[in-house]
């Protein structure tokens, strides 16, 4: 186990370090675009510390962890049966492929018209993006699992539900978790797309908004938002990740041992 | 046999899909001025496939795409590797890769075309950004994979780093390594057509933008196939590969015994 | 040379035959770049109900292809196999399996007592039964303590026991097991020798066992399947007429116990070196 | 500084940015009839999608000049950056049809901007010229300009979400005006005609750096400009042909779609007017100073 | 009983001790809701240059942590490993080892051929060179013709061939062993202890080899350690004062050979017990 003092040292080692020359930089060069953190640092504090939580950041994080939510539930439910049963990959496979290449800006508006202008529209939007990475590393995870896990599973006769409870998703869960990794943070720039769409509010209307009326100290300080949030997700990911994959790092503790001794 | 089988599965669930299409337009749920019906479309892209003018745009697109895939699959690759297989830089660059995940290409697009005009290559950092995240990670958690025996294997045998990764590394990440590639392909091309759409620069998306305008939703509709047309084509190449790299991986394996 | 009888078609009224094993044949399709391999080029036999088969053969002869085909995890390329008179497409309900690659064969995500429980719970025993035999297995194993470990904190002697107590405890009508002492001393191999000698005795289930060990399988089978090399065919089938009741020191004694081992031994060096004088020659 | 660059003719490279939109029609149409390179001018149209990714493209001089809505200009330099206003380029009609609308859906009862309040009214950009003269001609009318409820939709969709249902209003321009009203839509108020007659609605702008730095490019450019409106006027026909080749435009709509009025001069009073109900409308913390905006 | 020496601190001048394990203890770390476990208590043993010693113990007693303690692979908790002199803190070079695991530790994605090839093209060995030992070291364990194939296409005793095929291929100084043949059949397990006998002598390489099979520690070994039950210290370390030419019929036919395989036997049996008297009651 990492120290507390040590883990806060690698936590904020690379970002202090960033931050200085952020503001060495800036310091020297007065572009307009690259404010220097005070002035950033004064616009978060002005943006967010104030009615904007309620309105704008709260909201959004609220449909962001739905959308999450669902595409997890979505991408696994689907991935289970799409990697288990080849014909069912073999039919959908190209369709799946075909939506995931179409752009937001061309499905968004169809899911307007379908969805109406409101939160289903938006979270619709985040699962559309969303549920690729966990959909395919579910797919791509229950393909892989090793036959003889399987094989056993088999002549045990243990099936059905249980069968995915306890063998073939546990098989798979370190390749879903990486998509559940991947989800979170696409999930976070979906939220952002889904409110360029008809709104009027949320943050990523916001950074949206900032950037197009020329606010840059403001547009900054929302994507240092949305990166801290994105920090916060992580960290909630790794409590998670740690309980669900423990039996997997577990296998590998011998190994790191080494690697630190 | 199987390979029919599956081609004609997979044709299968895109005729039922352009039907479904045909048969909700049809319906009128949808004014058929937004929505136009299957067969027109189809029959639009018929004839857009025989304009030129078409093919420059789409060879524009795919050399955006091709690019700024590239670039990103490769920089991941090569990085991933590096920070997941040295502990000190997986967990120093742990909070600040958190951090600049789920920044929108949308929100660095001002940046980008101050650092690199309106051109192709401010197009290419916005393509280059979403991708490389998700290859990135991907290739943090193939590379933490490795099995400890076949880890303990390499060791005891002195491979050196290098060879350790070459032999060891690669092939255990390379499952999530063709999985992050096939996010990440569809993503560049989705993150290709915005930039060319926002920025400006001719390709698919301005073309896609300038039918919206128009408003032609027939001519919109059948880039849209275009798209989805290349995405499929990219699957098509990415599941060729995975028969030719992983034949030993129990994924491909099972297959081709069944 | 010593009086050994091999064993015949049964004389006995079909309806004790268990487990009919015809003209199995097993070719391992070639994948790309390398060829298709014939693991097994015909195998018949019969297994009456109750008993005790012992199976030895060179390394590769197609053992392991020979139980996957039994257990229905694998479909015969040729032959079949049948079971209560039933072809087996599919694993059978009542047969537990014991896997050589036993390390694989646990589940990691599941501590020792969920790893031989499962079973049992898809099968519907409830909790309280569930733990109780699954205790009683493990204990029999001499993993009592391991309750709650993980199977990657065990030895590989003690997997491959937890793998024992999965099949025991499962109680099936025919325990399937191929190289299960492999990995464990010689003390505690004979005491799991005993331990499957005794739950044959007091259960009646039907043991089909695959070993290495020449002494271990005239020590523990009623019957010893001598399999040739490959292509593979049934090259001896031997009746051990040893007493029933059986112990390690006096029964190893025995003069016939030595006759009996040296038998298979030389039959297993005659495989090894492909002699197939007298064997059926196949047609292909 | 950088060196004027010269194209192989010894004339002087340009490039402008601008929105793929009908209004820029008779620049590509003057560009390609070779009006500006009489002036010495080798002109680039360089197609934008709006101010946000267009002022750093200004700033690092990958475009020399932009053509843009002034409320942009006014946005940029109320936040620091050096846009200036150096021409004009069209304007609304200070009467009759003009070219953008407010239209209202079929069946939502709306027939003058009062009926806005209260409705939900989309605009393609927010805190924008579009929605500010919407709340003043609500207020003209005697709505109340608060409880207007205003969502982002890009022009394309409006009408589709406008017969959804989604919103009972949408603010667009030609050619989704007709198109609105054909299908039974309300033309509720011209915005701009309502509160701001003949309001610019695109400006050519420029950094004040190259307006202090480039006088002659300015003057050469306003001039070329001048020439071009003049040659587009008795040249409708190649103007409109632009609109097909260029922006895909059927040739029947391009035919009909009414155009906004050509004018290099630049009505710097109705700009102060939209300043003005920019700051009355909280739109702008701080005056902007359009007289230092405009460079004349 | 019959007269067993047993091996003292070696008289002669330590330049000839090539490994030295010190006080060695190794405790794995509890994870989650699992308690530590100590392994290894308290190890120390010498062996010289060219020496060839069995490792026997039962299940569970810590050999595999032993070995990787050794080899580098793992930190031991106390004491220390030296080889040569220097300690071990890392995976020596010129030191082979076949893992118990033998499935796991060959690579899935490489042939046969490229498995074995692999440690040697790292070393840096020319290709032409390496073709040759690769395929001279799978004729040694009888796979002359399996070089194409992949890993997963092999039967568990061929796995395990191709495992030790690596091992000599690599010409190692040290030949660490976890029960190599532990899948394999009684014919060509016999003709692999030959094999290790031939290399260790024709090489003069040193040799540690851990047995279930305590005719075979006899058999191969010059120094059998037989290891207590956890908590695990050496309860004997025995020197087979058979004769350096050993034939698998007349060898072990000795009468020497039957009784030092009885006292190891009853070493075994007395550790699986727990009968500790005798043994250093190392202070916690
Ligand atoms: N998946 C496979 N693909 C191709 N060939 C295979 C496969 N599995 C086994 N074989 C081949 O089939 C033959 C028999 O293998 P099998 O595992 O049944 O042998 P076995 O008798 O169990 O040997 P052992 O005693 O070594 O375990 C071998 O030649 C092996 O190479
Ligand atoms: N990764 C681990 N984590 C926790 N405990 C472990 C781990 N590996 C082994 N152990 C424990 O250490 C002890 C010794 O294990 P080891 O594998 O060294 O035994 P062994 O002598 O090789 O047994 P076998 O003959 O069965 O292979 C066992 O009690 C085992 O449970
Ligand atoms: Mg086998
Ligand atoms: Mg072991």
């Amino acid at each position: 186990m990492l120290g507390p003092l040590r883990a806060v040292g690698y936590a904020a080692g690379l970002p202090a370090l960033a931050l200085l020359a952020w503001a060495l930089a800036t310091d020297r060069s007065a572009s307009i675009y690259f404010p220097p953190p005070a002035t950033i640092a004064q616009a978060f504090a002005d943006t967010w510390f104030g009615p904007a939580l309620t309105t704008d950041v709260l909201p959004s994080l609220g449909r962001f962890a739905i959308g999450v939510l669902l595409s997890i539930v979505v991408g696994v439910a689907a991935g289970t049966a799409i990697g288990t049963t080849r014909w069912l990959r073999d039919l959908l496979e190209p369709l799946l492929e075909f939506f995931r290449a179409v752009p937001p800006v061309v499905l968004v508006p169809v899911l307007m018209l379908m969805l109406g202008i409101g939160d289903t529209m938006r979270i619709a939007v985040i699962v559309s993006g969303c549920v690729w990475p966990v959909l395919l590393n579910t797919v791509e995870g229950v393909r892989g699992v090793d036959p003889v896990l399987t094989e056993t599973s088999r002549s045990y006769r243990v099936r059905g539900g249980l069968s995915l409870r306890y063998v073939v998703l546990p098989a798979a869960s370190p390749q879903i978790m990486a998509g559940i990794r991947l989800c979170l943070s696409i999930g976070l720039i979906l939220m952002v797309i889904s409110e360029m769409f008809a709104s009027s509010s949320g943050l990523g209307y916001r950074i949206v908004y900032f950037q197009r009326s020329f606010m840059i100290a403001q547009m900054w300080s929302g994507i240092l938002l949305l990166g801290l949030v994105g920090v916060a997700v992580a960290g909630l990911y790794g409590i998670a990740e740690r309980r669900v994959l423990h039996w997997y790092h577990g296998m590998r503790q011998g190994m790191r041992e080494v690697a630190r001794g | 046999m199987t390979a029919a089988r599956t081609r004609v599965l997979g044709l299968l669930g895109i005729l039922g899909f352009l039907a479904a299409w045909e048969a909700a337009a049809l319906s009128g749920a949808v004014s058929r001025t937004y929505l136009p019906t299957a067969s027109t479309t189809l029959a639009r892209l018929g004839s857009e496939l025989t304009t030129p003018d078409f093919w420059t745009t789409l060879a524009d697109t795919v050399i955006t795409w091709s690019a700024g895939l590239g670039i990103a699959v490769v920089a991941a690759i090569a990085l991933g590797a590096v920070v997941g297989l040295v502990p000190f830089l997986d967990r120093a660059t742990h909070s600040s890769v958190e951090f600049l995940r789920p920044i929108p290409s949308v929100a660095i697009i001002p940046l980008a075309v101050l650092v690199a005009g309106l051109s192709r290559e401010a197009a290419l950092m916005v393509v280059v950004y979403a991708p490389f995240w998700q290859v990135f990670v991907q290739v943090l958690h193939g590379v933490a994979d490795v099995d400890p025996v076949a880890q303990d294997t390499a060791r005891s045998y002195g491979l050196g780093r290098l060879d350790q990764l070459r032999h060891l590394v690669l092939p255990t990440a390379l499952p999530y390594v063709i999985t992050g590639f096939r996010l990440a392909a569809s993503v560049a091309l989705v993150l290709t057509i915005t930039a060319e759409l926002v920025i400006g620069n001719p390709g698919l998306g301005r073309q896609i933008e300038l039918y919206r305008s128009a408003p032609d939703a027939p001519g919109l509709y059948a880039l849209v196939l275009v798209t989805g047309g290349l995405g499929i084509l990219v699957n098509l190449a990415t599941r060729l590969l995975e028969r030719r790299l992983l034949h030993w991986h129990p994924s491909v394996r099972r297959e081709e015994a069944l | 040379m010593a009086d050994i009888s091999t064993h015949e078609k049964p004389t006995e009224a079909p309806s004790t035959t268990l487990l009919s094993v015809r003209d199995l044949g097993k070719t391992y399709p070639g994948s790309a770049g390398s060829d298709a391999v014939e693991a097994i080029r015909s195998i018949s036999f019969d297994v009456r109900a109750g008993e005790l088969v012992c199976i030895v053969g060179p390394s590769g002869c197609g053992k392991t292809t020979l139980l996957k085909c039994l257990s229905g995890l694998l479909a015969p390329t040729t032959g079949s196999v049948a079971l209560d008179g039933e072809t087996v497409l599919a694993p059978p309900r009542k047969m537990a399996v014991v896997f050589q690659e036993y390390g694989r064969s646990l589940y990691p995500w599941l501590s020792v007592r969920d790893n031989v429980g499962l079973p049992l719970k898809s099968r519907g025993m409830p909790r309280g039964e569930r733990d109780d035999v699954v205790r009683a297995a493990l204990e029999e194993v001499g993993l009592g303590q391991a309750l709650t470990t993980f199977p990657w904190q065990l030895s590989g002697g003690m997997q491959q026991r937890v793998a024992i107590a999965r099949a025991i405890a499962y109680q099936p009508e025919v325990l399937v097991m191929d190289e299960p002492f492999a990995a464990v001393d010689a003390q505690t191999r004979a005491d799991l020798e005993d331990l499957v000698r005794r739950v044959w005795q007091d259960l009646g289930v039907t043991v089909l066992f695959v070993t290495h060990d020449i002494d271990e399988s005239v020590y523990l089978g009623e019957r010893v399947l001598v399999l040739s090399s490959s292509p593979t065919v049934v090259q001896e089938d031997l009746v051990v007429d040893l007493p029933a009741e059986r112990d390690q020191i006096s029964t190893r004694a025995l003069p016939r116990f030595t006759e009996l081992r040296t038998h298979v031994h030389q039959q297993i060096q005659r495989a090894k070196r492909g002699d197939r004088t007298g064997l059926p020659a196949t047609p292909r | 500084q950088d060196p004027p660059v010269t194209g192989e003719d010894g004339n002087r490279a340009v490039t402008i940015g601008a929105l793929s939109i009908s209004e820029t029609a008779p620049l590509w149409a003057a560009v390609e009839a070779g009006v500006f390179a009489e002036h010495g001018l080798d002109v680039t149209v360089q197609p934008i999608q709006g101010g946000a990714q267009a002022m750093p493209a200004l700033v690092n001089g990958d475009v020399d000049l932009m053509i843009g809505q002034p409320f942009g200009a006014l946005r940029a330099t109320e936040q620091g950056l050096p846009a200036a206003i150096i021409a004009g380029y069209a304007e609304s009609y200070a009467e009759g049809d003009d070219i953008n609308a407010v239209v209202a859906g079929a069946d939502t009862g709306i027939t003058r901007p009062a009926d806005l309040a209260g409705a939900k009214v989309a605009v393609n950009s927010l805190g924008a010229a579009g929605d500010l003269t919407i709340r003043a001609a609500v207020e003209q009318d005697g709505g109340d300009p608060t409880a207007i409820e205003f969502v982002e939709v890009a022009f394309p969709d409006a009408a589709a979400q406008l017969e959804a249902g989604n919103i009972d209003a949408a603010w667009v321009p030609e050619p989704f005006v007709s198109m609105i009203a054909g299908a039974g839509g309300t033309t509720v108020v011209y915005p701009y005609q309502a509160v701001i007659p003949g309001l610019p609605t695109l400006v050519v702008q420029a950094t004040t750096q190259t307006v202090e730095q480039d006088a002659e490019l300015v003057a050469d450019v306003r001039a070329a400009l001048e020439d071009a409106f003049v040659w587009a006027e008795e040249n409708d026909d190649a103007v409109r042909q632009t609109l097909v080749d260029n922006l895909e435009l059927p040739e029947e709509a391009a035919a009909s779609l009414p155009l906004p009025r050509f004018t290099t001069t630049v009505n710097a009073d109705a700009i102060q007017a939209l300043a003005d109900l920019g700051v009355e409308h909280d739109y702008f913390q701080t005056a902007p100073d359009v007289d230092a905006i405009i460079v004349e």
